[in-house]
């Protein structure tokens, strides 16, 4: 846009506005580092001299991190609860829900254990890997068999959907459920398997610019850019939901 | 003086900040729970088992590497410290690829005994002996290098068999290192994740540590988190306390 | 007891054929051991020599602990050196003691019948007899560190002798002792080395520990040896000045014509009738000296100078540097009378019935 | 030597499983990647680094443990291993408890010296520092425990102050020990994950060491991933097989 | 050089002021040292004493390296007690010489002028020098495990005397070296004792080191002194069994009427006249053996037992049981002679001439 270097002269206070202008650092969870790394790009051929720097992590250790002061500009979590944390410490201003992501069933290629539909999880020869309760993944499982009325146990409950997927590709489990994101990540090491059940067990991503942001403007221009649909395009393309 | 005052405080002081931010009231419901007591009887467990079978393991492959000159020596040394380097994430996939049910010896090990390691107890043992073995390796190797030979001569010329010499006079005579050794080993076993997690999931009751259990805390609860770390470290520095001053007096 | 040892001195026929038969050879970057050495059962021989001689290196090879880079030994007609050490029917007590530091004084010595298969009950009494012939029982349980230098050594000495072992080794087994207990140690270990039907190797500075266990002497200087034989013999014709120094006579070289043997500028009478090419021994108490050219024969009288003087036991031991250079031993009250000092010019002359020759 | 043999073939068979399983037709490109490099590149500054704070740190504290009776000695001891039993994520957050810019000791750093630790390279020195201290604290504290105490005594008698004595005597005496710990503190400092992540971020060029640019490649391609932790140990194998014999052998 | 020692062997007054003035106390377990020890400046004291003595303990305890549990040490006027070992002027030779095992042996002997602040370079001139002085120069680089024992001893000592101390501490410091190189060193350390203006405390084994050596001799037993004096005291005069051995005599206590001492059933004739209780000494060599009584008087004969014989140097040393515990020296010939075996009754006899008696 021709119209950036007058939003960020008058947007942000002298003293520090040739400094800050020209970095923009972005907290993004991990399963975002594909797309966000691509729009990070976009972003600054958009805006010519400016740097754009991620630190990609688990959405709750980036919350630990931003709520103990960390030079942070944007936060884009995997979670509600992790951006929770951020806004109860009054660090960010209302965030928004940029996309979501829906589960799926993923099965090794050979579909050992002959699953294709939620209830087959529930069967207790085949081994299950759920994520726990306590991330994203886990809590939307949850939701999900819960809504058909299910009962899977488990043989683990892993620390985050990569480990589950890692267990699906390695063939150390039958069936998980992830997110359709990730089953698109790993292209022809597993199979996804699409249930009516998942559209109860949504899982939303928000983002917000942070109040003590180094560089308030870009900040905004690049949430901007996340919730534009060049952002959209871009995200739907790696398999999430557009908000 | 100065500088070991400095070393100190670097070390602890961290556990000051953990200590500061800990939420005291709620304290004692949240250690009430039964998971947690499970988790932190299961972590003990394991890390003293995975400190057996590293002693069982690695003081022979110590004494090979310090005492036994063979082709390739340097080499096989720098492949002990392997899984010191290996991020634990990456050594819990190897561990999988290897032992898991498609591993390379997994697969054998469950069609010969039907028996597969991932998500089980047994798991969090090899993940946790894998990751913490080369701690004994190479302070059991230091101690067999600075001890005096010519002991063991003597005990030769008295009729002593290599394994002899090795179990009545070289063991007793490298105690403190390999004491140090067993430590560290327990130690690291006891605060292991990313292989634990990786290799041998994460059940409650089964294969559900103390870290695992922090880690995800951490997650929605920081402050429960802190709560169960604060519990492991008082548990193990009290162990450590207790049991290696025993040792030390003794050697 | 021990009285048949006084005739047993010299290399005796009777001990039959010879037990142990080694030739050692060890290369070392500055140092180059090659020895002969033979022992009949029961014999005991010593190997006399002064520091880096390699006498600690010699034990060490029969040992095993050093491997020989060539050569061969062999023990009761079996080839000892293709055995491992711990296979070698062997107890050696090191220079160093080596006690074990974590083990105390009784299991130290019972490690050794332990290693050879006796129960640790059987071990134990084993250990404590033999830590009561060495008087140490009362420091039973002490750890090695506890013990002082020579209660060390003892021990050190039971845990060798109690594996019975068919040859013992000993490097300095008595240099730690104080002189009563040597005297008593060295008596048990003389009864012992009697009662023990093995070849026995003793390393020792002592001429008088040597003079005492040993049947037989090997000196060896610079990794060869220089001199061997029996004790007596050894002492009264020395070949070396070491041998000579230790067994404290003055030594040299001359060449005899009938009764007269001249020494560089030095003619000696003595009693020995020979020829060509001999040794002439004398002890430093056969000299006497004199401020002033006593008068009589030229024949062993010279005049020398003080290079320095030190007590030695009751006596005044003199050096002499001239034409030879010679100790002499006189009384302090001479010293005093003669008003010696160094550096000082005096006529040195040697009785002709003092002096040994033989050839060289 | 059969328990030695199976306990090397523990250790190394994992990566054999990697070595199976890398993909070795792309190789080459993932390994030209300019990040790639800077990853491997700041793992081993930060890590060398690390490990001379750990030795600065480390060895005067152990001597303080091993030599010098205070009260509360055993308390320290054990306290020192906390750290290792830590999981590592929950050392960073202690650390930003302490160190970070709202900090018990960070909030004073920033306001007096406007300098902050977190998110910056001295950052990840920190916090593999902080893990990897207890490591060669514990090595060389037992090794100063095996060390014969009367060299110390004989240094004593010939003037030489305890520093001297230190320096000239004891370093010496006890480099095996000293060596090994360096060696596994080195080692757990290139692999640490946890801590840096947490205390330092993950910012490429900066803070981004190699185990974290695996833990981001996990997290896009596995097969990266393996890769990744491939080059680490190769490069990691190679500088211990030609460092640590070179110590060696001088010891 | 030696010359003046030869007289300045009685504890001379001429040293003046005493420069040592030690009361040591250390309490074990099983065990308690409490001895005074002085020394003026130029004096060397021979530590004489038993295994286990507490000798090692007293040298300790003066180094600083064993703390005093009572008492006090006085050097030059400071108090010494109060420095730290690494404060204090001395120079310690241990008795396991504890050379520095990465360091060459150059580097063992600079090891001490380095710390007291001479440059890298001096600090290594100096030590080459003092190499040179114990002849192991060409050993220079050796590490103290390619030493032989002998040689290790040796650059301890020149380790020790490296750092020119005011006080200086030897623990058997000759006792690993061979006749030969001891009568060097023995000497060299005399001429270095010589020039040496502090004072010098030696803990030997050996009678004739402490001899040649010492000004003064301090024997102690059990941790406290038993004897002390100048040498020749007390060789002529020992005072306990421990010192009688050392010297080489046969000690017994009696009690004395005019010329004639009674020791149980035993009378003396001696040349002293006294009275009370005394003791009686005389060596070995005086003792006669015979078969049957012979005549004469009933002195000084008495009727024995032979426990054992050895050989002992040139003669053979018989011991006897009976009414006193005797050992007598006799030619080998004689035994012959006599036929002489162990549990054989024979008469011994002493010469009055070779008696010496003197109050208990
Ligand atoms: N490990 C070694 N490496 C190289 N040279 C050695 C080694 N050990 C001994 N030597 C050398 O070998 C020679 C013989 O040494 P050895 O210990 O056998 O002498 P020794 O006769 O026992 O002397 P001592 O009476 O002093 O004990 C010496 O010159 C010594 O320096
Ligand atoms: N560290 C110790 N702890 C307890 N007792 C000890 C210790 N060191 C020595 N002793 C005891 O103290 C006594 C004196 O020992 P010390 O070493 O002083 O004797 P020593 O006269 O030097 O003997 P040696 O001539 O054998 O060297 C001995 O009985 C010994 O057992
Ligand atoms: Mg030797
Ligand atoms: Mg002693």
């Amino acid at each position: 846009g021709s119209d950036d270097a007058g939003t960020a002269a008058s947007a942000s206070p002298a003293a520090s506005s040739a400094a800050s202008s020209s970095a923009l650092t972005v907290f993004a969870a991990a399963s975002l580092t594909e797309t966000f790394t691509e729009l990070g790009k976009t972003f600054e051929a958009a805006n010519p001299g400016v740097k754009v720097t991620f630190n990609f992590g688990s959405s709750a250790t980036l919350a630990q991190q931003i709520t103990q002061g960390a030079p942070a500009d944007v936060f884009a979590a995997a979670s509600p609860a992790t951006m929770k944390t951020v806004t109860d410490a009054s660090m960010a201003a209302a965030p928004t829900t940029f996309v979501r992501n829906k589960l799926e069933i993923a099965v090794p290629p050979d579909n050992p254990a002959k699953v294709d539909e939620l209830k087959d999880l529930a069967d207790s020869k085949v081994k299950v890997a759920l994520c726990a309760e306590q991330v994203p993944c886990g809590a939307a499982a949850i939701k999900a068999l819960d809504a058909a009325g299910l009962k899977v146990t488990p043989v683990t409950l892993e620390q985050d959907v990569k480990a589950t997927l890692t267990k699906v590709e390695l063939g150390e489990v039958d069936a998980a459920l992830v997110y359709k994101t990730d089953v698109l990540s790993a292209a022809g090491k597993v199979t996804g398997i699409d249930f009516p059940e998942a559209d109860k067990a949504i899982n939303d991503y928000p983002i917000a610019s942070l109040s003590k942001a180094p560089a308030p403007d870009l900040a905004k221009k690049f949430v901007d850019l996340v919730l534009s649909q060049q952002g959209k395009d871009v995200l739907v393309k790696a398999g999430f939901d557009a908000a | 003086m100065v500088l070991a005052v400095a070393g100190m405080t670097f070390l602890v002081l961290p556990l000051a900040g953990l200590l500061v931010r800990a939420p005291w009231s709620t304290m004692p419901e949240r250690l009430a729970e039964p998971q947690v007591l499970e988790a932190l009887r299961l972590s003990l467990v394991t890390a003293t088992i995975a400190t057996a079978v590293c002693l069982v393991l690695g003081v022979p492959l110590a004494w090979l590497l310090a005492r036994v000159p063979f082709p390739g020596r340097r080499l096989v040394r720098a492949l002990v410290t392997i899984p010191l380097v290996l991020p634990p994430v990456v050594g819990g996939v190897a561990l999988l690829l290897v032992l898991g049910r498609r591993g390379l010896v997994g697969q054998w090990l469950e069609s010969t005994f039907g028996f597969s390691l991932p998500f089980t107890t047994a798991g969090v043992v090899v993940a946790e002996a894998f990751v913490a073995m080369p701690f004994l390796v190479i302070s059991v190797e230091g101690a067999l290098r600075a001890a005096d030979l010519r002991y063991e001569e003597a005990a030769a010329t008295l009729g002593a068999s290599r394994w002899i010499v090795f179990r009545r006079v070289t063991m007793p005579l490298i105690a403190p290192g390999i004491v140090a050794g067993a430590v560290l080993c327990w130690a690291r076993a006891l605060g292991e994740f990313g292989a634990t997690i990786t290799f041998a999931g994460n059940f409650p009751g089964r294969t559900q540590t103390m870290p695992l259990a922090v880690y995800l805390a951490l997650e929605t609860e920081p402050d429960a988190a802190i709560v169960l770390s604060l519990l492991l470290l008082v548990v193990s520095v009290a162990i450590l306390a207790g049991l290696r001053d025993r040792w030390v007096t003794s050697a | 007891m021990g009285d048949e040892r006084v005739s047993g001195h010299e290399p005796d026929p009777g001990h039959g054929e010879p037990q142990l038969r080694a030739h050692l050879v060890v290369e070392r970057p500055r140092f180059r051991l090659d020895i002969e050495l033979t022992a009949a059962a029961g014999q005991v021989i010593a190997l006399l020599g002064p520091n880096g001689a390699g006498k600690t290196t010699a034990l060490r090879a029969l040992a095993g602990l050093t491997p020989l880079s060539e050569g061969h030994i062999t023990l009761d007609g079996r080839p000892l050196h293709l055995l491992p050490v711990e296979r070698r029917p062997i107890g050696v007590v090191f220079q160093d003691y080596l006690l074990f530091p974590h083990l105390s004084a009784l299991d130290n010595v019972a490690f050794g019948p332990r290693c050879r298969g006796a129960s640790k009950h059987d071990a134990r009494r084993t250990a404590g007899a033999w830590l009561e012939r060495v008087d140490l029982m009362e420091h039973a349980a002490a750890k090695p560190r506890q013990l002082s230098g020579g209660q060390a050594q003892r021990v050190a000495l039971a845990r060798a002798l109690a594996v019975e072992p068919r040859l013992l080794l000993l490097d300095e087994p008595l240099a730690a002792l104080d002189a009563h207990t040597r005297l008593e140690i060295r008596s048990r270990l003389r009864r012992h080395l009697g009662d023990f039907d093995g070849a026995t190797i003793l390393v020792t500075h002592d001429p008088l520990d040597a003079m005492v266990l040993a049947d037989h002497l090997v000196v060896i200087e610079n990794g060869g040896v220089v001199q061997q034989g029996a004790p007596a013999e050894v002492a009264r014709r020395p070949r070396t000045d070491y041998v000579a120094r230790l067994v404290g006579l003055n030594l040299y070289r001359g060449v005899a014509d009938e009764q007269q043997v001249t020494v560089g500028d030095v003619v000696f009478s003595v009693t020995e009738r020979m020829h060509g090419p001999v040794f002439i021994a004398f002890p430093p108490s056969a000299v006497a000296l004199f401020r002033t050219r006593p008068d009589g024969t030229p024949r062993n009288l010279w005049q020398a100078r003080i290079e320095g003087i030190e007590r030695h036991g009751d006596n005044v031991r003199v050096h002499l540097e001239g034409p030879i250079a010679v100790a002499a031993d006189i009384t302090p009250a001479a010293v005093a009378d003669l008003d010696l000092t160094a550096g000082q010019e005096v006529w040195a002359a040697v009785k002709a019935t003092e002096t040994h020759a033989y050839p060289a």
